[in-house]
């Protein structure tokens, strides 16, 4: 089929339209779901992501709020705890730390605190990493930071699919959920499979299996590590592609499974190495599959700056496929 | 030396070439080369021993009338 | 533990012959280890003061584990004993074991009396100086570790194809292949045997190992000759003939001394096979295959046969084959042969083929001598004859370098006069 | 509901009574705290409580309450029992959050209580979700959002500010400016003294009133409640008011005079709430006597309750961490 025919049959779509979708399926379903954020309105979102959606739903129902992060995610706290089920966007995740106490303080903490007598079945989308140039505040990948924190979800979607059906179980779930959208990934595109509708959100998922080493990644480096493997099959490599894709609850299971089988494990993250998913993953990989691994472990992470403006630098600061391939290449103890 | 005497020095010194084995359970006719797995140099070793200890000199063309206990007694008492 | 063969795995302290703070010197023996061949004695091969005993006696150690720790010549103790004791042993020098071996001439000259008591040793160089076993600790994944562990590989002794040259689980693998002696884990406990003696089964199992993997590895080529030995049984029998007996040279000292001389003509033979290539070596250490009573078989080596005369390989044969019946070889005995020679002597066959000894490139092997007819000068005559048969590795050595060896070997043993 | 109070003699006697209540269990607490049956943060409502209670008397069953971190009062008050409130004193199974809050989170859905918040302003922008929620749903409901005025010091202030007029959310914000943030005198600390002008800037209908007077706090309330449920958008109180007791259990009040405590001791509710029921015939002192031994006695039952409690398994630890469901 020709991709303009699977356009036409709604098939084929940009990872943008597939989150445009799932809100609205989202607001469609749920007459208690809401969305609410900076432009989401009347701008159509700054990613374009909401565009259109204003004049299907109406001002009640996408709801544009003043630039105060912390009263509007508190207020989508505060609103799940009295019923409802809000879409909180956040223009990007550097602009969450405004809103990080209602986040840490209140969403991740008041179930427990509370002995759960309250849920907060909450969504939080925000966009998140880097490769547009935005320079360091807006270009950051926080995701591994929220992984840190009990009674939050974190979800990554790195493919169209995930974009387009994460959402739906993230709303149905009792609690707070962080999606993490890649402002490099609204652009691509992909072709749907008509078989699939609906994913969950509790697991990794291998997007290609190899036999010689596992390429643990997520977001935006889950393309770059595809391509990667593809190199290095090339050169006889078979590297294992999981999806991450929840950052919290880590799908452990998944993640040992596969390296049980490769016995070598790079990591791609477009985090910094420091206090990392990646660091955490390795952890675990250490203290629970230790007698598993072959090799020592490899993590490609952004370089620990502040992402650059410049074209060039910024480029040099996030993994690529060069480093991922000599990574994987460099366990099988290959120059 | 009476026969008794030989044979005893020789099961001794057998016994100390090989340790592991029972020379006094060997019948007169045996070959005591087959019997206890001796080889060259313990046959040679052995010879010394019974050269010393008897003051027999043994030249080496003798050999062969050492190979049983028979023959030892034999030959020591000639 | 020193590595004594292709085939060992582990070795069990059985005594150690110096003590902590005892002087050594390259070639001293230090302790006795039993392995599945028997007791070897482990020699050093540095200079220095004898740390400490890490391992102790009963201990059994991986090959490659750490035994004792050594202080370079120089370099100030860094002593894990209390320092009383330490005193103690250096004030008293009482006759203890370390007197027992041969070259450990002085008595210990560490903490001397002086010293206070309560005083601990003052490092004077840095104490890590004094503690290279972290950094010579071999690169193995934990999955290989582990492997290595399951079917009793050393996997310290390999040679990693992992990342930085680390040992990974497929090297583990493949070795595992190469030595299926690999024993399996059983309830056995500690060794219970006087030294000395040897285990049969393990052995049994060692001789299969190294012989499967000869056979699986080494192409083996096999070429035969048939040798007069009237000419050397003469001369050995007027050599004989006015000595008494402990001065007498046994038949096997002729051929012996030939074939270490003819590998010297032909030195393709006289090494060993690494890396996909021929180490030829320097010396000429001929492993001599001795029959152990109860079965079982091992060939320590004689050391540069080629400058020894006859009397004197006599006596080292001699000396070799004491020791390999009583356990005393030493651990250096076991892996320095270049070739070996396994002789089945007047009692054996006519003919023995050899399977050789990884990794060495070929055995020697000699039939018994027989009178048998012979053509001479188009005459019919019985002769004394030898069958010597060469093994070769078809990787080292081509058929054609075996037959120049094998004919040097035959000229050689026409001119006893000359060896 | 009529804006104003009627003041008759069962309800001046109640307004007292809930008053003493407080001030009673929290003296209980204060003694507590000294034998360790009470551990953590302590922060009592001492002199504050014509706040909480005159708040409360406007408030119906289908409205929503977010606390502070001095949140005992405001959990009396709202008549979630003093059982299970004490009992999270101690840190029991019992409590009123399972122990897992203690004295400066209480939580009580069947109250629709959300919580007392420890982080100074954090509870505003989840009182204004919770009146989106309300609004949304049209249930009617108020959100009675309790901050001191420290909070007044943090952007999420203004935030929820602009956003409930901007929404026309109805929240009633109750400000208990007990002059303090901490140790930090309001002068010190503010530009604009008076906290309500702030919430004027932003177009909701503000005043400031007498925070030691639960009668007159009541009225404000009801008056402020009506607003809001006309649809007027939020509804902002400053209740002027003092804390008689330190700031928490470990504070040397360096930063306040004696003089200055006295002065403001001279008002405490309580004792004028008495004189003048007194004064009206409306508390004899058999009343007064009978009040006080049912008062006394809730406190007994309300400890006994906690001294029975049994410690949440430890098992249970990471329950509700996750939800597995929203509870409705």
């Amino acid at each position: 089929m020709r991709a303009a025919e699977q356009l036409a049959q709604g098939l084929r779509m940009t990872y943008r339209e597939a989150c445009r979708q799932a809100i609205r399926e989202a607001l469609n379903d749920d007459p208690r779901a809401f969305l609410m954020g900076e432009d989401v309105g009347l701008y159509g979102g700054c990613y374009a992501v909401t565009k259109g959606l204003l004049e299907e739903f109406g001002p009640e129902r996408i709801r544009d709020t003043p630039l105060a992060e912390s009263a509007f995610v508190g207020a989508g706290i505060g609103a799940a705890l009295a019923g409802m089920r809000p879409i909180v966007e956040i223009m990007t995740c550097n602009f969450s730390l405004l809103a990080l106490d209602q986040i840490m303080n209140n969403a991740a903490t008041i179930p427990h605190m509370s002995g759960g007598q309250f849920a907060v079945p909450l969504v939080i989308r925000m966009a998140t990493g880097a490769g547009r140039q935005l320079a360091a505040q807006h270009s950051h990948s926080l995701e591994g930071w929220y992984a840190h924190i009990p009674g939050l979800k974190v979800l990554a979607p790195g493919t169209v699919e995930d974009a387009r059906y994460m959402l739906k179980p993230a709303l149905a779930d009792p609690n707070p959920v962080l999606i993490f959208e890649h402002i490099v990934l609204y652009n691509a595109e992909d072709e749907l499979d008509p078989a699939v509708t609906s994913v969950d959100i509790s697991s990794a998922k291998v997007r290609r299996e190899g036999r010689d080493v596992t390429i643990l990644t997520y977001g935006n480096s889950l393309p770059k590590s595809l391509e990667a493997a593809e190199t290095l099959a090339g050169e006889g490599i078979e590297a294992e592609v999981v999806d991450l894709r929840v950052l919290r609850p880590l799908d452990d299971a998944t993640i040992f499974d596969s390296v049980t089988r490769t016995r070598r494990c790079v990591i791609v993250d477009e985090g910094w190495k420091s206090g990392s998913i990646s660091a955490e993953i390795g952890a675990r990989l250490v203290e629970e599959r230790f007698f598993e691994l072959d090799a020592p472990l490899r993590r490609v992470c952004s370089r620990e700056v502040p992402i650059p403006y410049a074209g060039h630098l910024e480029e040099a600061a996030l993994p690529q496929l060069p480093q991922i391939v000599e990574a994987a290449r460099s366990l099988m103890g290959r120059k | 030396m009476t026969e008794e005497e030989v044979r005893q020095l020789a099961c001794e010194l057998l016994s100390d070439i090989a340790p592991d084995t029972d020379p006094s359970a060997l019948s007169g006719k045996e070959d005591i080369r087959e019997a206890l797995d001796i080889d060259s140099m313990d046959f040679l070793n052995f010879v010394i021993a019974l050269n010393k200890r008897t003051g027999v000199a043994i030249p080496e063309e003798d050999y062969p009338e050492l190979f049983t206990m028979d023959d030892i007694v034999a030959y020591v008492q000639r | 533990m020193p590595a004594l063969g292709a085939d060992m795995e582990s070795g069990t302290v059985t005594e150690w012959l110096v003590e902590p703070g005892g002087e050594v010197r390259k070639g001293d023996v230090v302790a006795v280890v039993e392995t599945h061949k028997g007791a070897i004695e482990v020699e050093i091969f540095e200079e220095g003061v004898i740390a400490e005993l890490v391992a102790k006696e009963g201990d059994e150690v991986p090959v490659g584990g750490v035994l004792a720790r050594l202080a370079k010549p120089g370099e100030e103790l860094e002593m894990r004993e209390e320092p009383e004791a330490a005193e103690e042993q250096g004030a008293t020098t009482k006759p203890g074991p370390a007197e027992k071996a041969p070259a450990v001439e002085e008595p210990p000259k560490i903490a001397p009396p002086s010293r206070p008591k309560a005083e601990p040793p003052r490092p004077e160089v840095p104490a890590a100086a004094a503690r290279p076993a972290a950094e010579t600790r071999a690169k193995v994944s934990p999955a290989a570790r582990r492997r290595a562990a399951e079917i009793g590989i050393d996997p310290e002794t390999l040679e990693g194809t992992g990342i930085d040259g680390s040992v990974t689980l497929a090297d583990i693998e493949a070795a595992g292949h190469r030595a299926p002696a690999a024993r399996p884990k059983t309830a056995k406990g500690k060794p219970d045997k006087a030294r000395g003696s040897f285990d049969p089964i393990e052995m049994r199992q060692a001789i299969a190992a190294a012989m499967s993997r000869s056979k699986r590895e080494i192409p083996h080529y096999y070429l035969t000759i048939i040798i007069d030995m009237g000419r050397a049984q003469g001369w050995l029998e007027d050599y004989n003939r006015e000595r008494p007996p402990e001065e007498r040279l046994l038949p096997a000292v002729l051929p012996l001394k030939a074939t270490a001389l003819a590998l010297k003509q032909v030195p393709q033979l006289n090494g060993f096979w690494e890396d996909g290539q021929v180490a030829r070596a320097d010396r000429v250490n001929i492993g001599w295959a001795i029959a152990l009573r109860g079965g079982g078989l091992i060939a320590p080596a004689i050391r540069d046969v080629d400058t020894l005369s006859p009397s004197d390989l006599m006596a080292a044969l001699r000396d070799v084959v004491a020791r390999a019946r009583s356990g005393g070889l030493r651990s250096s005995e076991l892996t320095d042969p270049t070739f070996t020679i396994t002789s089945l002597g007047e009692r054996g066959a006519d003919s023995v083929i050899g399977v050789i000894y990884p990794p060495q490139v070929a055995i020697l092997g000699l039939g018994r001598v027989s009178e048998r007819p012979w053509v001479a000068n188009g005459r019919v005559v019985a002769r004394p004859l030898m069958v010597a048969s060469l093994s070769g590795d078809h990787r080292a050595s081509d058929g054609h370098t075996g037959g120049l060896f094998l004919s040097a070997l035959d000229r050689l043993l026409q001119e006893p006069d000359a060896l | 509901m009529s804006e104003k109070p009627h003041l008759d003699r069962a309800h001046g006697q109640h307004l007292f009574k809930e008053m003493l209540r407080i001030r009673r269990f929290e003296a209980r607490c204060a003694e507590l705290y000294q034998a360790q049956k009470i551990r953590g943060f302590l922060h009592l409502y001492d002199g504050e409580e014509a706040v909480a209670v005159g708040i409360m008397q406007a408030l119906e069953e289908r409205d929503a309450v977010v606390a502070t971190y001095r949140d005992h009062g405001h959990a009396i008050a709202r008549g979630i029992a003093m059982g299970p409130l004490m009992a999270e004193m101690y840190g029991m199974l019992e409590g009123c959050s399972r122990g897992r809050g203690g004295s400066m989170h209480f939580f009580d859905r069947s109250k629709r209580f959300y919580g007392g918040n420890a982080i100074v302003g954090g509870g505003l922008p989840l009182a204004i979700g919770v009146a989106l929620a309300d609004k949304d749903l049209r249930s009617g409901a108020v959100t009675a959002c309790f901050f001191g005025e420290g909070a007044a010091g943090e952007g999420e202030f203004h935030e929820c500010m602009n956003l409930a007029e901007l929404w026309q959310l109805p929240v009633l914000f109750v400000c208990e400016n007990n002059l303090y943030a901490m140790g930090m005198p309001l002068e010190y600390a503010e530009a604009e003294t008076d906290i309500y002008r702030k919430a004027s800037a932003y177009r909701m209908p503000a005043e400031a009133i007498d925070g030691m007077a639960p009668i007159a706090v009541e009225a404000a309330a009801r008056r402020a409640v009506e607003s809001i449920r006309t649809g007027n958008g939020p509804y902002f109180l400053e209740c002027r008011t003092y804390r008689f007791r330190a700031h928490s259990m470990f504070d040397a009040q360096l930063y306040r005079t004696k003089e200055e405590v006295a002065l403001w001791k001279a008002r405490d509710p309580l004792s004028r709430m008495q004189a003048w029921l007194q004064e009206s015939h409306m508390l004899s002192s058999d009343d007064l006597a009978r009040i006080d031994g049912e008062v006394e006695a809730e406190i007994d039952e309300a400890v006994a309750f906690a001294e029975a409690g049994t410690w949440e398994p430890v098992e249970d630890l990471e329950r509700f961490v996750l939800m597995d469901e929203v509870p409705e």
